[in-house]
């Protein structure tokens, strides 16, 4: 391959893991704000969904860089897949379960016993929950799984008491739902537990990285230079406009809640002022919780030493 | 005729949305559960402009893909008449293929095909050429003896021509067949969009779902349902002017 | 005529000892049934309904098979049979489907024969719409207008007057003197009056269950040998 | 004819796993993308019996979805014939619920019906149904005049007579279609264990899905194939029989 | 005979001044048409091959609308037509369908009916394995057995053979003797010999378009008077 040239990737295609939503709200701003384009990169912004794989379509040459959740790439890297991962985009996992304190009252891990859980078979929340139970020392029989898919009626009805949810997505959504029923909500969530899952990051290929070093970190550098910008309270407006724009069925009221929320998960070390420039850091402790907790439930045969995947920048 | 088919289709989802309320107001629901009908026109206020555009887009992909459809379904009922190994392979081959849910095929698909315009159509297709293949299919391999005869007889016999009297013979049945399948091109097409997300309304409802938002649902289900039923009368129009040209 | 021709007669088929029973039924419809038909010349095919007439048609055009015996054809080509249930397709008017079938040095013949047979008006027709005896002429037209040694017509006359009929055999006869027919047909004076040959067909447990009568083969309507003729449907019926 | 389906179905699997192999191997991609035989094979192993069992679980469901869709189809093909309101809004109902994808509906039928084996059941025969309802339509509407004319002229027709004349004239299509319709049955429950999510075959693809292994996603496609196989085997052979014993 | 039963004749069916044309054809078909059907009677409808006679015979029945002038019935019920293309259910072996379709009281009828028919050995096949003849007598033996004034026969038994047609035809004369019957055929002496009128029909472009004739309405078949037959045969051929 060519050693130099960041015109060699042109254009670049950058597939994100969801549909475009709050948790792109930096990748989407880049786009807006010509962050690339000041790099003199072209990069072609594509939204996922559950069908879709980013680490796939790199390994296919199909896109450049992408979006995955950490339990992806773990996966990944233990088949023999070529991956790095570039940017952690969240510090705090914000996958939680959210629950209606009228019904049940969960104030610690402990309190979960006898209760109906809602889990995503074969999914991360999955993970999450099995990780923390074991933690607790709860035994699985203790409580009950309920198969959980995109429906949240069983939740309404009550039939479950407790649903993962996006914590900075759709969790503003269906909560405002709730609050206006009058049926408060509240969140369980596991990292405060303890449980410390690696949620989305950005990744490339080792052979990206290796034939176009330059290409790599103009586009990190970009793309972490939007993603304060869009983290930055004072934007907050434009942002909100920006994300609106790619996720119409959003209204800007809810965006405005989502971003705080986004803001505190991915940048979790003080107020923006101090702690915004650490976005994107590499969490290697979590990481390597992460690693553990797949190994402990068998979703990978052997350690795979994560780290040595992990493109730290410093 | 359209305007028949609209009103039909305005009496169909009015029950459909009335008893959804009934069932609301008898069991006392909330408002999240299925929403009222307040919320149901404020949203379709809020997002039918929008939501019709969606909409237009996913029909324009969705009568390509009908097209591809019929012409999949007419090439593969074509070769699967042959008794050679390839025909009935390829014919078996179809049948198998449509024997897999094309959530569990999608991965490959998009291994195979990228994710443009490519797979869209062909999941699109491959969801909707499976009915058009059986008639197609049980038109083509049924003889009309009293009229092939002479051809046979005389050795004029061409695939062809046995192709045109098996579909001449039984035009009406496959206009209706084509016409109906037109839906599932809709389907397809939105099912598509679903899994491939970047347009259309497939991807609007999919946003929707994940909102749970049941109210954008039926807005959409509503846009859906009138643009299906414009599509069904243009092609039972242009069905019903070839037959009268073919048929004289 | 018959007698200055017999020296051309040539044996296109012969059927020796045809044994023939329908898989779903119990007897046998040919019991060692044999015969011969000579070309050129208009024969005809006799017997009651049920006999099996339309099976031993099918059998010498090759489209029943299973049966024992043997069935030889000089040359080995040019059978065609048709009959009165065919349909021409509904896309094209009627002259267009013959325009399409008839090859080009036929064309005069194709306009000789929708003329004598009558059917000049409904050329604009769709098949369809024609009357069943002008189904059954037009059918009859494309036959002729194909390239055949031997033509069986099963009952291919059958919805027409006899007026037309009459004009529609000798026209045959006429324009194709060195070919061989079999026609098919349920009218005794007819056959009796045009055909050369006429195979009188009856049930298996008679023998021989077939028995040839010289026709009348006349070449024109208006000469009637009303003695003869009456002579030769008596020996037809007493074939039958 | 089940050694020669099977055989088929053995050829057309082999050719698809060959090829992702290949494509794996120009490519050199790695086992996440395309798993390696000898994974595929380990997978196999491993997973065979758990998901035979899984298959059969689906297959009793589809068995009686499809049924079920059969049923339906016919009585909605009876009910659309007649010309009175009901009859066209029947039929006009048929054709507008089939213009929507199941996954935008599913939140309703779960409303409506729980998430119990009703629902399972529903959204199979409703993906099933349709290419059934098209083809009974089709030959239920069309006369078969030299059979009806007598009983129409003798005040003898009832629809029952004449829906028994047109069935059996076009028996062997509508039997080529209900065994076609099979492979739908068996994607409808996928489909819907995929949305419903508790058991099956369906269910266990998903999880597979949400652990982007493919292995086990080829493993599973192969045990579909061929008790899809086997069941239209089972439906062929019993429409022959039919066939013969009605035709006599 | 004709002349003891003058009294008992009634009208049963008087067309007046019927004017029809095809929609898809550009010339009409019938011009001020009139003519009247009695009962009792063993009738014909004849004329060439497209004259109209199925159209006409459909027009009585009911089954074509949209000419002009009026067809009037006494009593206004009791019409049938038949047609021999018509089939039988293909899962029921003919004598099933035949009892299904006979009304108790009918039976004894039915089994004379097959029995002079001669198609009591296809009573075990299905109808799509019978020959065309035994198809058309199969066919016109269940109208028979039906509740009717008036049958119409549109060329019931083309594919019959001339003998087994003439007992099928004396048969019905003599079984129903208070019905009408209206018998469309090509075979002029047949419908000589045994109508009572004959209707004969011509083109549109002649006046009148149908001409009553009367027949020799014979009710046995071995007293032929050959000169009256002959006279009769003849103002049928003039009359077409
Ligand atoms: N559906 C139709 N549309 C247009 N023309 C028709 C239609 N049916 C019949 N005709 C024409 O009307 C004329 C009379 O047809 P009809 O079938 O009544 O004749 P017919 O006297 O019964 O003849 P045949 O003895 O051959 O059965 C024919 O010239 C025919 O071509
Ligand atoms: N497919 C069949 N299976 C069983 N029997 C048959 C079949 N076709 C005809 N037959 C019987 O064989 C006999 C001869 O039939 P065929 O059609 O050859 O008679 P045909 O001489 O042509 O009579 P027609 O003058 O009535 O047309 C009949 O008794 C008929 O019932
Ligand atoms: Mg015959
Ligand atoms: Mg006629």
């Amino acid at each position: 391959g060519q050693k130099n040239g960041s015109s060699s990737v042109d254009p670049i295609n950058y597939r994100l893991k969801w549909l475009f939503n709050i948790s792109s709200a930096g990748d989407l701003w880049a786009d807006v704000n010509g962050h690339f384009q000041r790099q003199g990169l072209t990069v072609n912004i594509k939204p996922g969904g559950p069908e879709r794989d980013a680490i796939r379509e790199l390994e296919l040459g199909r896109a450049h860089f992408g979006v995955a959740s950490a339990d992806q790439v773990i996966r990944a890297v233990s088949k023999g897949s070529p991956v790095v991962v570039l940017v952690q985009l969240f510090q705090i996992n914000p996958l939680q379960w959210i629950y209606r304190p009228q019904h049940v009252t969960i104030e610690s891990p402990e309190d979960l016993t006898s209760k109906n859980i809602g889990i995503t078979f074969g999914g991360n929340d999955e993970t999450i929950m099995r990780a923390l139970l074991s933690k607790y020392q709860i035994g699985e029989n203790e409580v009950n799984f309920f198969s959980v898919r995109y429906d949240y009626t069983p939740f309404y009805k009550g039939d479950v008491d407790l649903w993962p949810i996006y914590r900075n997505a759709q969790a503003v959504i269906i909560g405002k739902r709730l609050q206006e029923a009058n049926d408060p909500i509240a969140f369980f969530d596991p990292h405060s537990a303890g449980i410390r899952f690696v949620a989305n990051s950005v990744v490339t290929t080792q052979k990206m990285l290796k034939d176009h070093p330059e290409t790599v970190k103009k586009f990190t550098q970009a793309l972490v230079s939007a993603w304060i910008e869009a983290m930055d309270p004072t934007n907050t407006e434009k942002v909100i406009e920006a994300v609106h724009h790619f996720d119409p069925d959003t209204s800007p009221e809810i965006i405005v809640e989502q971003l705080k929320i986004t803001r505190d998960l991915t940048i979790p070390f003080g107020d923006f002022e101090k702690g915004g420039q650490f976005f994107g850091k590499i969490d290697l402790a979590a990481w390597k919780e992460t690693e553990n907790m797949m190994l402990n439930q068998q979703l990978i045969h052997a350690p795979v030493n994560i780290e040595q995947y992990l493109n730290v920048w410093d | 005729m359209l305007h028949r088919r609209l009103y039909q289709f305005f009496i169909v989802y009015g029950i459909g949305i009335c008893s959804l309320f009934s069932i609301k107001y008898i069991l006392n629901l909330s408002d999240y559960v299925i929403p009222s009908p307040i919320e149901v026109w404020l949203t379709a206020v809020d997002v039918f402009m929008r939501y019709s555009v969606n909409v237009l887009d996913t029909l324009s992909v969705a009568i390509i893909g009908h097209v591809l459809s019929i012409f999949m379904a007419i090439v593969v009922g074509i070769i699967a008449r042959l008794t050679t190994g390839i025909g009935t392979l390829i014919k078996i081959a179809a049948f198998n293929i449509q024997a897999y849910p094309i959530v569990a095929v999608a991965p490959i698909i998009f291994i195979l095909l990228g994710d443009g315009l490519a797979s869209r159509l062909l999941i699109a297709s491959m969801i909707c050429y499976f009915p058009l293949l059986l008639s197609i299919l049980g038109i083509l391999t049924q003889p009309v003896s009293d009229i092939e005869h002479f051809f046979q007889m005389t050795g004029r016999m061409t695939w062809q021509l046995e192709v045109k009297i098996r579909i001449f013979e039984n035009i009406s049945k496959l206009i209706m067949v084509i016409t109906g399948s037109a839906t599932l091109a809709m389907v397809g097409t939105i099912v598509a969009e679903f899994i491939a997300a970047n347009a259309g309304i497939g991807y609007t409802i999919r946003i929707a779902l994940y909102q749970s938002d049941l109210a954008k649902i039926l807005v959409a289900l509503f846009i859906i349902g009138i643009s299906t039923s414009i599509y069904l009368v243009c092609l039972e129009w242009m069905g019903h002017m070839l037959q009268k040209k073919w048929e004289g | 005529m018959s007698q200055a021709n017999r020296r051309q007669i040539t044996m296109l088929i012969e059927c020796n000892d045809l044994n023939y029973r329908y898989p779903s039924s119990q007897a046998n419809l040919f019991r060692n049934l044999s015969c011969r038909i000579s070309i050129p010349g208009f024969h005809a095919l006799f017997g009651p309904s049920g006999v099996g007439k339309t099976t031993l048609a099918k059998m010498i055009a090759g489209l029943v098979e299973g049966f024992s015996g043997k069935i030889t054809v000089h040359p080995d080509t040019g059978i065609l049979y048709t009959y009165n249930l065919e349909r021409l397709p509904g896309w094209s008017l009627a002259k267009d489907h013959l325009a399409d079938i008839t090859p080009h040095d036929r064309m005069p013949d194709l306009k000789k024969l929708t003329e004598s047979f009558g059917i000049q008006g409904c050329l604009e027709s769709r098949f369809s719409k024609l009357s069943l005896g002008q189904q059954n002429r037009m059918n009859l037209t494309r036959y002729l207008l194909q390239d055949f040694n031997f033509l069986i017509m099963d009952e291919s006359l059958a919805n027409v007057d006899e007026a037309t009929r009459e004009v529609i055999i000798l026209q045959i006869k006429q324009l194709f003197p060195q070919k061989a027919f079999l026609y098919i047909s349920h009218n005794v004076m007819e056959v009796a009056k045009f055909c050369k040959i006429i195979l009188v067909l009856r049930s298996a447990d008679k023998s021989p269950q077939i028995t040839e009568i010289k026709g009348q083969n006349q070449t024109d309507q208006d000469i009637p040998d009303h003695p003869a003729l009456e002579q030769t449907m008596l020996e037809i019926v007493h074939a039958s």
